[in-house]
């Protein structure tokens, strides 16, 4: 029975993993219940080489893992390819930083209501940063094929658009029903950094409310770096076994770093930094491409490490965050 | 001011609003297709389902959110899931309406959120790109699409890069590229008027027009040629309940629909 | 580009529906919060056909909707077609009951550790009942294309097996990467019969412990039928939204049938019946097809509904059973 | 009795636990595949992961359960989850060793549970089929196999139904049809023996003997030429604090152990 591709997209995969070179990699990996609490910097270093394919958790600006982006930046890792799948400060800080070269590109440099990115429009717009065009569902989908371990996946968007051409997706006739469908890649990013509400010491991950991506770019992902806003004990876990999203074994790093979203939102435990995130917006704006530079000192490479990011920001500032998340006034009033 | 007792803004969204039957559901994001949908659930349509793409189910909203994902679409929400599961849910055909943009759209309602320009590797503005519309314009019901600034560079001939199927190239198009039967744009709320698609042709058809804008206005507001009904209605503006509930319940802090 | 089909099994498609028909039936199902609780007769009589494609809820003898199966086998229900999942008592007892034509088989027959049922045997060693071959895995992935709404799904099982010629999957080479997979068609059944801890009166539910594929096969099945433990206010729903596994809007019918999945083992409520699954077990296996057609007048035919079933076990069985599920002593000391 | 301290299910369940390593991860059913595990677990592989197919995950398990899916299975368990979970983390290469049985085994390690006959539609007898056990067989590793009543009508020249897939037919053969490289059975224990397969011609290979079994037994009760190791070892018996184990710990009501 012959098939036939019927059109095929021109789009470059960044991502060389297979399921099969996953699958060689997951072998490696310890079954054991070990200790993988590690300092950020650590991690990083040991887990993100230059040119790996990444992935972040969350979703653009909530439950994004910033501290590990921080510490990405600090380190200036270099050559990065990144999952674009809804990223905004995540993503805008790394390519502030240099550190990405690459980007599967689903939703980049919009930050939803508040506007562009300048700093990913003059990246982007000047070729420096190459791209490959897909949807959300698109980058969801090849995540699903990646953590089934398939090679590719069938899926109903894309189809007779841009997006479609500009993507290496290939339309293709089922041959059960003849209906057309577009076949996609799947991805098996090295490296996934997320932040998640708790976690043991071994790695088993709980996040509250939507899970957006999380379980299947675990899934999907060569190594995890964790961090949490708390380590728990496992027995806390165990209790609820439900809940866990994300199994020790396919974690790498663990780290706890509470306030560690910021300043994205983290449900249930703080909302976002909106004054935080206009103003680095504002930096990114400035024609003076220095303006962002002088905010990455500040705010990245001048600072040792999370601790001392969350210290400058102040209680203050945190415990309003944690107000607004609750819809709640802040304690003695007027405080704003 | 302008006279009016509503702005341009207000009147969209409660012309939007007003498209949403009962007892559907509506895949939004942020803004005003937002607004438009939580004020159709305090009016006409208190069992319009509301689903976030990423993985908010029938939140019990208190306040507009800022972001797609942020506390505020899962709060007391009926399920919290994920985006992928959303994607299916719609792919399955429960998702009767998405509500969408973009910077450009074409007679046929392609829209493009992706670049301005000709050049993909250099284009002069390049915007966030598919996101999820892409997703929704290809897989609900109906796609709704909501375009401020109506004008020529805005509605135009050829969009630079179809981000989002419309109809694509026309009648057939898209149940040839494979995409269902029976889905595709059915209306484009600007600031001028409201769209629908004429039946046959697939194209842009002028349904009713704002209170004092005339078909003239939208012609020469718009870079291709139009259908036209056979009888234009014109919107009826916003009732102050309407304004109400935008302000005091909706938006109460004025950040989308700012106080006068 | 020409693609091929190397190699195809002759397995019959037992269940009609593609995504295309789940699409538009889906479209006519109210997006409302109305309430759906029903008698069970009256769910069963709506929503059930005979000649339908049924998938049934938890994994063989585990959170399995046996008040269901019991009102389709007393309303002689015919010609079912049923997703042989690993399905044990539920399938065994709607096949002594005379209501399925035809099974996709990944596990029927066997009781696990049990052994096997006369019953299945009988009616598939004779071929009075219609069978193709698939694997546990295959059949969830199956129902998984069937979730995604797309018409086939690659997998990596079956691959080179009897299994496989005997199924309707075929062997493809991946167009990005070479590597053989198998193709499976996707599974949208007609209808869900499942039995969950906890719903509202709309249908939104929650399952404690393992969800094996009540997920999957909820959002793959056109119409569902809920049973649950308790029925719950929509605020103690509201207050866990990551809890809900199956959205109400997906659902058509609700009843509390506390017990329900008797003589199955409902975590964290109730442990196996051992001393009726046996009992059952050996009247299938009685040389004379009398034996089993008593049973199911004692415990079917002859009971109004499943309350009068409650009622014949009785509250001692029934809290031992309870005592079972948690390891504990009954109250009082010996009674077992 | 036979003189012997131990009965050869005991046997058989202490020689399959010493086949797994620590800090690998098993994925089994019920029975001795999983009493072998825990005992493993409780002996020299305290680390050893043991995960159910029906979703349960590193429990803490208290007694051995009935079901691949009853609530001991999720017991305390550091994951609940799904079926296809499991699946996906097994081809994803997680899993090193699934534990299957079957009716008929052939000489590359081919399982049959689906059925005795040569008609499809009429079988002498229908077994319950694949269940989990082809997925295990070709996504795991190393498929580890356990039968009892090792004779000529159990272990034959060719099975009836090739359920699961050993080496098929023989090498080279697993990744001809995309199965991955580097898996395939990797011991078959039974109640006379223990079995490898030979690096070069994919053919079941005697290892190992139970206590009192010649070489001449096996190769009376196989319906298929055997390979022999260049040097047959011979099983350690069960030690008391083995059975100990398996009686007081694993198996306290003597479901599958009965006490003597």
């Amino acid at each position: 029975m012959e098939m036939k591709i019927l059109e095929e997209g021109t789009g470059e995969i960044f991502c060389k993993n297979t399921p099969i070179t996953m699958r060689e990699y997951a072998r490696g990996k310890t079954r054991a219940l070990i200790d993988k609490r590690m300092p950020l910097q650590e991690a990083v270093k040991k887990f993100i080489n230059d040119g790996d394919y990444l992935a972040i958790g969350g979703f653009g600006h909530i439950r994004i893992p910033m501290a590990t982006i921080y510490e990405i930046v600090r380190q200036k890792k270099k050559n990065l390819s990144v999952a674009g799948h809804t990223a905004v400060q995540d993503i805008d800080v790394l390519m502030a930083g240099g550190c990405v070269s690459n980007v599967d590109i689903a939703y980049v440099v919009g930050f939803e209501l508040r506007g562009l990115s300048g700093v990913q429009r003059r990246l982007f717009e000047s070729g420096q940063v190459k791209k490959t065009d897909y949807t959300n569902g698109a980058m969801s989908y090849r995540l699903r094929a990646g953590a089934q371990g398939v090679p590719f996946i069938p899926v109903k968007v894309m189809l007779g658009t841009d997006t479609m051409r500009k993507s290496p997706g290939k339309v293709f006739e089922c041959p059960f029903t003849g209906e057309k469908v577009l076949l996609l890649p799947a991805l098996n990013p090295d490296v996934l950094i997320m932040h998640a509400h708790r976690a043991d010491i071994y790695g088993n991950c709980q996040i509250d409310g939507h899970i957006v991506k999380d379980d299947i770019q675990a899934r999907a992902s060569k190594r995890i770096i964790v961090t949490c806003e708390e380590i728990v004990d496992t027995e806390i876990l165990r209790a609820d076994p439900g809940k866990t999203i994300v199994p020790f074994f396919m974690v790498d790093a663990v780290i706890e770093q509470p306030w560690g979203s910021h300043p994205g939102n983290m449900p249930y435990k703080y909302y976002f930094d909106h004054e935080f995130t206009e103003n680095y917006l504002a930096k990114g704006r400035d024609k003076d491409p220095g303006a962002i530079q002088k905010w990455m000192d500040e705010w990245i490479y001048s600072l040792d490490d999370f601790n001392a990011y969350v210290t400058k920001l102040g209680a203050s500032r945190l415990y309003k965050l944690r107000d607004d998340e609750f819809l709640r006034p802040p304690m003695g009033g007027k405080q704003s | 001011m302008s006279g009016r007792e509503y702005t341009l803004r207000e009147l969209m969204t409660v012309v939007a609003a007003r498209q949403m039957e009962d007892n559907k559901a509506v895949a939004v994001g942020t803004g005003l297709p937002l607004a438009a949908a939580m004020l159709a659930q305090k009016t006409h349509a208190p069992n319009l389902l509301i689903v976030f793409e990423a993985g908010g189910v029938a939140p019990q909203l208190p306040t507009l959110p800022i972001s797609v994902g942020d506390s505020r679409t899962i709060h007391k929400a009926l399920m919290c899931t994920t985006l992928i599961d959303i994607m299916d849910m719609m792919r399955r055909g429960y998702i009767d309406y998405a509500f969408l943009g973009g910077a450009q759209i074409d007679k046929y309602g392609n829209l493009n959120s992706t670049m301005i320009g000709d050049n993909y590797e250099q284009p002069k503005v390049r915007f966030p790109g598919s996101g999820g519309a892409n997703d929704f314009g290809s897989l609900a019901w109906e796609t709704m699409i909501i375009m401020d600034r109506h004008g020529p560079r805005r509605f135009v001939e050829n969009v630079d890069f179809i981000t989002t199927p419309g109809y694509l190239d026309g009648p057939g198009s898209r149940e040839g590229w494979g995409l269902s039967p029976g889905t595709g744009p059915s209306r484009v709320v600007t600031d001028l008027c409201l769209f629908d698609f004429h039946p046959e042709t697939k194209i842009m058809r002028l349904k009713a027009l704002h209170p004092g804008i005339t078909e003239e206005d939208v012609k020469k507001a718009t870079g291709f040629e139009i259908e036209v009904a056979s009888s234009i209605e014109t919107n009826t503006p916003p009732t102050a309940e309407d304004l109400r509930i935008l302000h005091e319940v909706i938006d109460p802090t004025g950040r989308i629909f700012p106080k006068k």
